[in-house]
């Protein structure tokens, strides 16, 4: 994590391979998720990102250790690029003991506290006041370290969107908003939730500068992000990032794609991000054929190492069931 | 005095009786939605996805091609917006019915709910009243974890001005909905996700089941079983194994929490004796917490052979592993054992 | 009701009359709540507009029969600036059987059906979401009235209010939004409270007009209000119009006045609204010293009367204490 | 097993003893709060009016000008917003206390208080925790009618995760709130509007109230009394006029609703055989429901000599009106006839 907001992240290998491998991690990983749920090897359901990789790590890129993000429903690419352990994501979403929440979350609760990852969220626009409040922490203790709230076009029209907007801006906190806005909520498209044609628009009726960045273009997310964090870690407040992105997989299992065409669909998968930043990345020479070719291998290799181990693991352990609601009270 | 009403979904093998179907759960709903929107204008659906993707549990369904998307209408994701909304069209002489996604999400709808609709027509001394409907499915079992799990019944049950009904047959769920249609007050309807896709006989007309009548879903003298949601066939399941056993439940359905018909409750356990009370929800300030102070209440508890037995969820938040996730609320083993310990007590 | 937008309050004589009789009535009926809580005579607590005539008289005067409002826990003046009855308001603040929710509502919950007041509300920005969904059945129903929804300053920060405005903008709704912004909810100070120097701009956020009026002259009130609702009446949509005045009273019985100087309180006392418009009928020649002075002493006789009739009638009968819950359902 | 615990106000003419000096009910929250943000830096608060103005109660009075705006932070009015602010803070490491202005106004915030902060812990597999407290007033009897006096306990109790407390003396509104900052877990504190004002003594140092104790207030074999909030002192007040009458009652303050300690309630019940539970919050579905349903879910059920007797809040908003006000909910003459009918049976 934390390139430096200055350098664009195709510009130098180490950076560039980072980048590209994390995109592929969240690609491979969620292709074995949709395929291990397909197989009826996993339940409940999933939000895939299959598409929005820029957005998560672009964004994730712009952040140092000590920062913390909040993610949401749509979180397995927030919580690959803040750095989690692919093997424990996996472990939760198969229901093992030794997944992140131990079995009891599932894919929309997963948290990485160790990487700032707060957690995902069952509730749309549930981080966002949370990312105030961690924020206003930091603030409160005078740290450097900010605080980046993730969630989608949906969510910026409930009502805990405009309250924690507020706060942020009023308190002058040390957080960014990171808006991924992939046209649709659910089923319902932004045209017809918004009577706007850019999120970022919001921003002034809050007094905080808003942007609309390119969401599959990983340097732009990251360039834009990256003046964001840097101006909360300044001290000089929040700032609304709108990501333009596709989702191209159903909004969930249930999904029939009744409310877009494929058309559509196509020429956004037409604007792959993965395959942006390649192309970047050999123009400019910062990589070869052969690095593209290793990283791909390896971020495959990743997962698969990753449902095998997780596999293997012991199912989440009934022991605490109910003794675990409460925290114990310390001696 | 209650007769013994159609059996439920699990117990539903019958053949449907003469002017009847069989329908799925969500079929009967969305009968009575469309039903309702033929007969009276005012009438109108809002939501989230209810439209062209028809609900997020496919209730809606079709309903938008045919109503079109005035009358069923998406909404943002604004659930406080949404049922204020739907307030101010009742107020405004509509007949608003309202789905929330989830019922975890009337949590953001609450103020509307309970400090607004639930409290109107009382405050302003019945110069006004809220004729609308909430539609929302509820429980556990899909592996949705924490929140998306919920069953909230008791906090609806405790406010003041709503009706609270909780059906859970195909019949029920299309005429409960229709008297909650009719009806001039904020009326509560949850839905269990796992009864969607159960089905059974629902009457081709327009019979209204009436608010307020608990249902006798089956007969037997040894104990009394109260159930709610999807507890009402895993109690008719567990019954029909402790016939077996040569057990004889009562098994009683209340379908509506608020207004409450304890009579048939009172009534059955007078005369078995033994009451197990199960509910999906946490034991802890549950709504079975009411069933049991209204027999412990009443003379009913001079007639008691054993404490009364609340089966109930445990108070935990709905966890995501198939397993823990069962263990969480009652089975249909569970409810054997427990009875078998009662009858035997 | 139903001044034309066009014309101004305070060019015709009749016109003119109405709205100084309408603001002297809510002074003189507040000033008597205010002197029966003080005596004792009345329970509970009271939110006063006094020095906010001009926003309530202004706004309803632009509305017409078939229209309608929604209040809030400062509503008095609003209730009366669309027609209510003395006598009845006054019963109910007395708890009284005739009073407009027979002594079950108090201030906090005045509503007159008859007159399009769909109610008071004592929760802070609740009212406006139940404005939307009036709307919402006008335009369904294809009716041409419309409906305005008042809230103060400090209602912009909840969720309440961003989920309304959002709606209503969606939908092109028939409503006015109208911001009384009176520099405080409750102590918070609106510098505090918002990052903007106008709440109207956050129109913007949601695509629809918004504009800031000087809240304490009447007519400018009405013209701008009057704009919104042709708007409206034409099936083009809301508007936020926000209204800058001042509340000359503490927010409730229990303010202290802790968290503004004396001099503010007095700076704004000087911009009387009523005084103000008396001033400009006068200098007009709309209206002649006797018409101003018959028109209070009509306004002073008018609450006179109020409290002494409401003050005579039956208290709040406890028959249908249980079974006035619910609504009957029809036969 | 319960000793007699200090009694409440109504009943507290009594002595400060050594170490303790008379505070009312708020300057002994205040002290609470005050010690707590001496003692630990990471304890701050945060609400609506808490500052200069002092709260809408007046609760945090002075603590503005003592602890500085950093730490009794005055916030927009913007529940859900803060709550969720709240939330954030305790998992960063913080120790944030909310105000909310009237208990009725938790309905903005529902989906923090329930689907985040009391899910977290137990939905990280263990992995974070939110220690927070939310303080808020609830209660009638103030002319503020429907929207600004719910007891809204219910609700809480019955959400997995939270701890809900409701302290009824100077001493537990210092000792109890002390304790909830100390746990790891959300706490809701419920304070009575109308205790405020009443006194009693306090102890100096920063004693703490273990949550999950059930304070015996009164003793007597005639009858057991239980109560919350400000039933307590209504009930002491009861049994005073009934004792004259030669009716000895128990009276229990269960003090904490979650965790809740009904042993003592159970030991009672079983020596009296006579239960009446007094909740000035509506009955249908009321936290009194679960305490009937313990004693009817006990062998505590053996020893009733009469149905379990609750006495509860009228099921209806509570109306403006203050005759009609004090109508709605349990008063001290009703409590008492309450009891002799209970007595007599
Ligand atoms: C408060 C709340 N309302 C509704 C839902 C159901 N739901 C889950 S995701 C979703 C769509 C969210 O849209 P957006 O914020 O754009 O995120 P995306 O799914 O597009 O990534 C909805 C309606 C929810 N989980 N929480
Ligand atoms: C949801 C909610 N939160 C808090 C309150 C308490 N309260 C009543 S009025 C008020 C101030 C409202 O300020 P504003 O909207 O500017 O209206 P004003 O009082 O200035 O007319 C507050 C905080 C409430 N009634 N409802
Ligand atoms: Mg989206
Ligand atoms: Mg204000």
């Amino acid at each position: 994590m934390a390139e430096s907001s200055q350098d664009r992240l195709g510009d130098e290998a180490a950076t560039a391979r980072r980048t590209l491998q994390t995109m592929w991690e969240i690609r491979r990983f969620e292709e074995a998720v949709d395929d291990l749920f397909a197989r009826g090897l996993m339940h409940g359901t999933m939000h895939l990102s299959i598409g929005q990789e820029a957005s998560a790590t672009g964004a994730c890129a712009a952040l140092r250790p000590g920062d913390a993000i909040t993610s949401t429903h749509r979180g397995h690419g927030h919580c690959i690029a803040q750095g989690a352990d692919l093997t424990r994501m996996m472990a939760e979403l198969l229901a093992k003991e030794t997944g992140y929440c131990r079995g009891r979350g599932g894919s929309m609760h997963i948290a990485d506290v160790a990487t700032g990852n707060l957690g995902a969220n069952g509730i749309v626009a549930g981080g966002i006041p949370i990312a105030v409040g961690a924020a206003l922490a930091r603030k409160m203790r005078s740290e450097d370290s900010v605080v980046l709230s993730f969630f989608g076009d949906g969510a910026a029209n409930e009502g805990a969107f405009h309250e924690a907007m507020n706060l942020a801006a009023i308190w002058r906190l040390p957080v960014v908003m990171v808006c991924e806005n992939n046209r649709y909520g659910m089923s319902f498209s932004t045209e017809k939730a918004f009577a706007i044609a850019h999120i970022s628009e919001r921003a002034a009726a809050y007094g905080m500068p808003g942007v609309t960045v390119e969401g599959n273009d990983v340097e732009a997310v990251h360039a834009a992000v990256g003046e964001a964090v840097d101006r909360a870690r300044a001290g000089d407040g929040p700032t609304l990032v709108e990501a333009e992105t596709y989702r191209w997989k159903g909004h969930s299992k249930s999904d029939k794609n009744l409310y877009r065409t494929k058309e559509e669909i196509a020429s956004w998968r037409d604007r792959d991000p993965i395959g942006r930043f390649e192309a970047v990345v050999l123009e400019r020479g910062t990589l070869t054929d052969t690095d593209v070719a290793e990283i791909r291998e390896a971020a495959k290799q990743a997962v698969r190492d990753a449902v095998r181990e997780a596999n293997a693991a012991p199912d989440a352990d009934p022991a605490d069931l109910v003794t675990g609601v409460f925290a114990g009270v310390p001696a | 005095m209650t007769t013994l009403a159609s059996a439920p979904p699990a117990a539903a093998s019958v053949e449907p009786d003469s002017g009847s179907r069989v329908l799925t759960y969500s079929e009967a709903v969305r009968e009575a939605l469309a039903e309702a929107m033929t007969a009276d204008e005012r009438v109108f659906l809002l939501g989230e996805d209810i439209g062209v993707y028809g609900g997020a549990f496919g209730v809606t369904g079709d309903l938008y091609t045919r109503f079109g998307a005035e009358r069923v209408r998406d909404t943002p994701i604004s659930e406080l917006g949404i049922v204020g909304a739907a307030v101010g069209a009742a107020l405004a002489g509509m007949r608003p019915i309202v789905e929330i996604q989830f019922s975890d999400f009337t949590a953001q709808a609450m103020d509307q709910i309970v400090n607004q609709a639930a409290k109107i027509h009382y405050m302003l001394g019945g110069a006004a009243n809220v004729p609308m409907v909430l539609r929302t499915p509820l429980g556990s079992g899909t592996g949705a974890a924490a929140q998306h799990s919920q069953s909230l019944e008791a906090w609806f049950a405790h406010v003041p001005g709503l009706k609270v009904v909780m059906p859970t047959t195909p019949a029920d769920a299309k005429g409960l909905l229709l008297a909650a249609i009719d009806d001039p007050n904020p009326v509560i309807v949850l839905e269990h996700k796992l009864l969607y896709r159960t089905s059974g006989p629902v009457p081709e007309g327009a019979e209204r089941v009436p608010l307020g009548t608990t249902a006798l879903r089956r007969r037997g003298d040894d104990l009394t079983m109260v159930a709610t949601g999807v507890m009402v066939s895993r109690c008719l399941e567990a019954a029909e194994s402790l016939a077996e056993e040569g057990i004889e439940a009562d098994v009683l359905d209340l379908r509506t929490l608020t207004p409450l018909d304890d009579t048939p409750v009172l009534t059955s356990v007078s005369r078995t004796g033994r009451a197990l009370l199960v509910q999906e929800a946490p034991g802890h300030g549950g709504f079975m917490g009411e069933v049991a102070a209204r027999i412990a209440g009443s003379d009913a508890l001079y007639c008691l052979l054993a404490p009364v037995r609340r089966l109930c969820g445990l108070d935990v938040p709905i966890p995501y592993a198939p397993q823990l996730e069962r263990a969480c609320v009652p089975q249909v083993d569970g409810i054997v054992r427990a009875a078998l310990e009662l009858a035997g007590s």
